[in-house]
């Protein structure tokens, strides 16, 4: 989407239906990362989560960015469970909020939607940066989309600037030690594996990167 | 993966539906999977509610009925229920003296029962929650996400059960709860891993000669992996984390809980009680109440734990008291 | 070999130690290994008691106490008990009005239970004897064995331990026991084999995808080795056969018992519980009681069986009779 | 024991002995075999009980071949369980019947007391010639015995004889359906298998035979 600058309703839509793709494409694999230092769900609450979600899309009634947003999150709060269930919902309701009533969103949106999804999942599961959590995948994200957009990126250039310092946060998982969630029980032994939530964030904003970039506004990929 | 199931989406609801079958004097199911007392709610009664991952069988949905739960959320395998459970289980055991939250302190369970919580007092019912954080495999507790509840649980889901039925009000029951939480200490350990029907393989992988120590009760792996031991060096190593963490003094009554994790024979983990008996007797700590059995599991773990509670008159009267659920009855 | 024992050698003793300090106001145990109620014998009651060898606990030690059994003989891992045992529990239990024998159809346990008896008589105590023969699994009796007992036993010692409990007398306990017998029927399978702590591997082996249909509780194999099948399928092949064999008609109220044979999780006993009780509805069939749970057992074997129990007024009292053991208690 | 004719109570202690040492020797491989067809303890059952038999033997007040096959027998019948505490308490209990009071025995006497301890086993166990039992090895020993000693054997040429069919008697059960005991269940499934209680037999009778061959009488082997 060169030179677009605007994400339409039908785009938000591709992206959940994107990251549902993804996550079905994904789910032995995240559980695998989850089994080795958690409880081997991850990858399976994701998608009972997202299959929900997605199929609740269509019977939405306006072309509302934020309903649609909302919509996410409390299907993933309702039928996720899990350390994941909250925050993924979480995430997606203040999304929704901070795009209440929008047909269609910019840059300056998702900056502001990111930044209080994540302030959302702080909030409740009061971890920070290097705690071996999904927030290491979209913390960095998040400043790296401030950044991009102060810069003056495209829409397209910024987006692929998240979704890269995201993968590159998922990458430094690895050696850490975690501090929060279920991994933190084995201490010394977390250290030296990919965290699942951090995996799972950053293909979501991955996700919306690949879907929003190519689409001109209005127009969903695939 | 050989399991006595249809298809791993559907086991949860097959259970809960083959247990209405085997229990419904006892038990009823409502949406969204929410087992609940069949006579709730009772007007002036607290309602006294848990839930959790399913996998942990009996816990919980066998723990509800007289004298114990009057709900129990399951959840999928493993992961904490949704609060959608939560709140339909609150609001149908609330017969207006309020409700307890019995909550196991995993970041998932904490977090869907605070938003159940929430959206429970948003409705006008009154809700207290006790977190319950006894296994002292977890240290640092500032650099994780805290102790895990464990075996402490179901105790704590009997003698609060029991204080509910006999009236007490809810600021009682949840102080009593708490002074459950403050006196039980737990740990466990794994001779096998144990497999998610959904995940299909088991969740670690251990050699013929290795054990885990300190796991919890989601087939994650422990904090050290050693070499396999007798059960009385296995019984030392539980025991002793306990011990020395409340501590328990010379004098002290308690009850002795030897748990399996579902996969190990009664035969095993009385020759692990064996050990313990002789362990509490050379510090002076006197077994007031046993209890030995599968009653906190882990699918088919193999493995055990230990759960030491320190009794005083109260907690023994509720420990004692009558319950009627479909695992645990005894008294009526 | 992975358990949670010390040596093989010792691992009964040490069990039934753990059980005396885990039950020490249940039972004790006398020399040569035999489980005994605690306050026996009492005058003028019928002594009941039975025997086998290790590694199906609770069964037969977890059934001694009041409603239940009068005294247990658990012989070494699989291998029935020796006639001193029985000699011992019998001598032990004897309140004066006779000792019933529930033997379970096995050679050895047959010919100890014998020597036993002759033993017992010629010290002038009356002893009668019920076999149970409740696995349809074994057919043509003429060319084998015969039928094994299996989950019956429980059931049978359940009832049979309310009858004597009761007062009756030694006549009436044998007639109820072999009423019991005449009623019950039961079959079982296993997805894994389990390992007899002295041999040190498992007694069979079967593939990831294999599960043996008909097998009894020592480990034996079963009489077919076939894909695995799912729940619904497996408990088909289970409850059609039971069903057939008496056979159960429509109108009848059963017990129905799903057991874990050691190393299977609640939840699939519940979903088989589910199946069986759809199967039952399809044939006019009523459950008129439920008994779900790890009561008979092969060590920590995965798989199932189920026993169904025809029921009548008498059969239903006795299994509703207050019973307050090591592992099955109600209504005291 | 060219041309002895006798077998002393040493002798009788060396069989028994030799006996112990072989089933210990053979725990695994008996047990393997019950393994097969039964519940894998055969060889623990055998081992407990011979080591509990040979225990006593020396507290033995007189030198009575009788009394120390009736110790054997009951010791067996106290510790084995299972199916073969019974019947090899009986074998020897009617060994010691046979033999009672006596400080040494022949080649008749082995034949008598083998008489009855089988009509023992028989009588207890039920089971007949071709039940894929121990008495598969036993029946054709207890022939071939009877066969020697009219053809005026020696005693070392008729033990001999009596263990080769022992020998075969036992190689014979591996494709017979089992009819008693815990193989019977297996049905056709027990075919293919050697019946482990026919092999500890055969072990028992080859025991005697090595033991009084070489042996003069009254002088215990190794
Ligand atoms: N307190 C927390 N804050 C943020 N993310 C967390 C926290 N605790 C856990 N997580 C994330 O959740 C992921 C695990 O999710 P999941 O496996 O679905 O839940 P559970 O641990 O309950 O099984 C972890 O990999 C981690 O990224
Ligand atoms: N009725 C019987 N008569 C003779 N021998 C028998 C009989 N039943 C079983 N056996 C023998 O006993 C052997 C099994 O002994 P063992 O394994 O010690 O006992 P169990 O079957 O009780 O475990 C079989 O291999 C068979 O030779
Ligand atoms: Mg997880
Ligand atoms: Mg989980
Ligand atoms: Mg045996
Ligand atoms: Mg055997």
């Amino acid at each position: 989407m060169s030179g677009a600058t605007s994400i339409s309703y039908d785009d938000v839509v591709a992206w959940i239906n994107t990251f549902a793709a993804t996550i079905r494409a994904q789910k032995d694999y995240l559980t695998a990362l989850d089994s080795a230092i958690g409880d081997a769900d991850h990858g399976i609450n994701m998608d009972r989560g997202m299959q929900a979600a997605i199929a609740k899309l269509p019977g939405l009634p306006a072309r509302d960015v934020g309903a649609a947003f909302k919509s996410v999150g409390m299907t993933l709060v309702s039928t996720v469970g899990g350390a994941s269930g909250p925050l993924y919902g979480t995430f997606f309701l203040q999304f929704g909020t901070a795009t209440a009533g929008r047909e269609s969103i910019g840059v300056d949106d998702v900056n502001r939607a990111l930044d209080a999804a994540i302030a959302g999942i702080q909030r409740l599961g009061k971890a920070e940066a290097g705690d071996k959590t999904m927030l290491d995948a979209l913390l960095p994200a998040r400043d790296a989309l401030h950044a991009a957009a102060e810069s003056g990126a495209s829409l397209e250039e910024a987006l692929a600037r998240m979704a890269e310092a995201a993968e590159q946060g998922m990458l430094a998982t690895t050696p850490l030690v975690a501090r929060k969630g279920r991994a933190s029980y084995l201490g010394e032994r977390s250290a030296g594996h990919q965290d699942p939530g951090a995996t799972s964030s950053y293909l979501l904003l991955k996700a919306a990167a690949d879907t929003w970039s190519g689409s001109a506004s209005g127009e969903a990929p695939g | 993966m050989k399991k006595l199931i249809n298809a791993p989406e559907s086991a949860v609801d097959e259970e809960l539906a083959g247990m209405v079958a085997a229990h419904g004097d006892l038990i009823r199911v409502i949406e969204p999977n929410v087992v609940v007392r069949v006579d709730a709610p009772r007007q002036g009664k607290v309602g006294v509610i848990s839930g959790g991952g399913s996998g942990h069988e009996p816990m919980h949905g066998g723990y509800v009925g007289m004298g114990m739960l009057d709900a129990a959320c399951p959840g999928a395998v493993f992961t904490s229920p949704v609060p959608d459970q939560m709140l339909a289980a609150t609001t149908a055991v609330n017969g207006g003296a309020g409700v307890l939250h019995i909550v196991k302190n995993y970041t998932g369970d904490i977090m869907n029962f605070e938003l159940a919580a929430e959206m429970a007092r948003a409705e006008g019912i009154e809700v207290s929650s006790v977190v319950i954080a006894d296994d002292v495999a977890v240290k640092d507790s500032l650099y994780t996400a805290g102790r895990r509840g464990v075996g402490g649980t179901v105790l704590a889901e009997k003698i609060v059960g029991a204080a509910a039925e006999a009236g007490a009000d809810l600021a009682t029951v949840t102080a009593l709860c708490q002074k459950v939480q403050d006196n039980v200490r737990s740990m466990g350990m794994a001779l096998t891993s144990c497999t998610v029907p959904a995940a299909g393989k088991p969740t670690f992988e251990l050699g013929e000669d290795e054990m885990e120590i300190g796991i919890g009760i989601h087939g994650e792996p422990g904090r050290t992996r050693m070499k396999l031991a007798t059960a009385d060096e296995i019984t030392e190593m539980l025991a002793m984390p306990i011990l020395d963490d409340l501590p328990f003094r010379q004098g002290d009554s308690v009850l002795a809980f030897v748990n399996g994790m579902g996969g190990t024979p009664l035969m095993e983990l009385y020759i692990v009680f064996n050990k313990l008996s002789q362990i509490l007797k050379g510090r002076g700590v006197s077994i007031g109440r046993s209890f030995v059995g599968n009653w906190i599991t882990s699918l088919e773990m193999a493995g055990c734990s230990i759960t030491l509670l320190r009794l005083d008159d109260e907690l023994t009267r509720f420990w004692d008291a009558p319950v009627k659920t479909p695992a645990l009855r005894w008294g009526i």
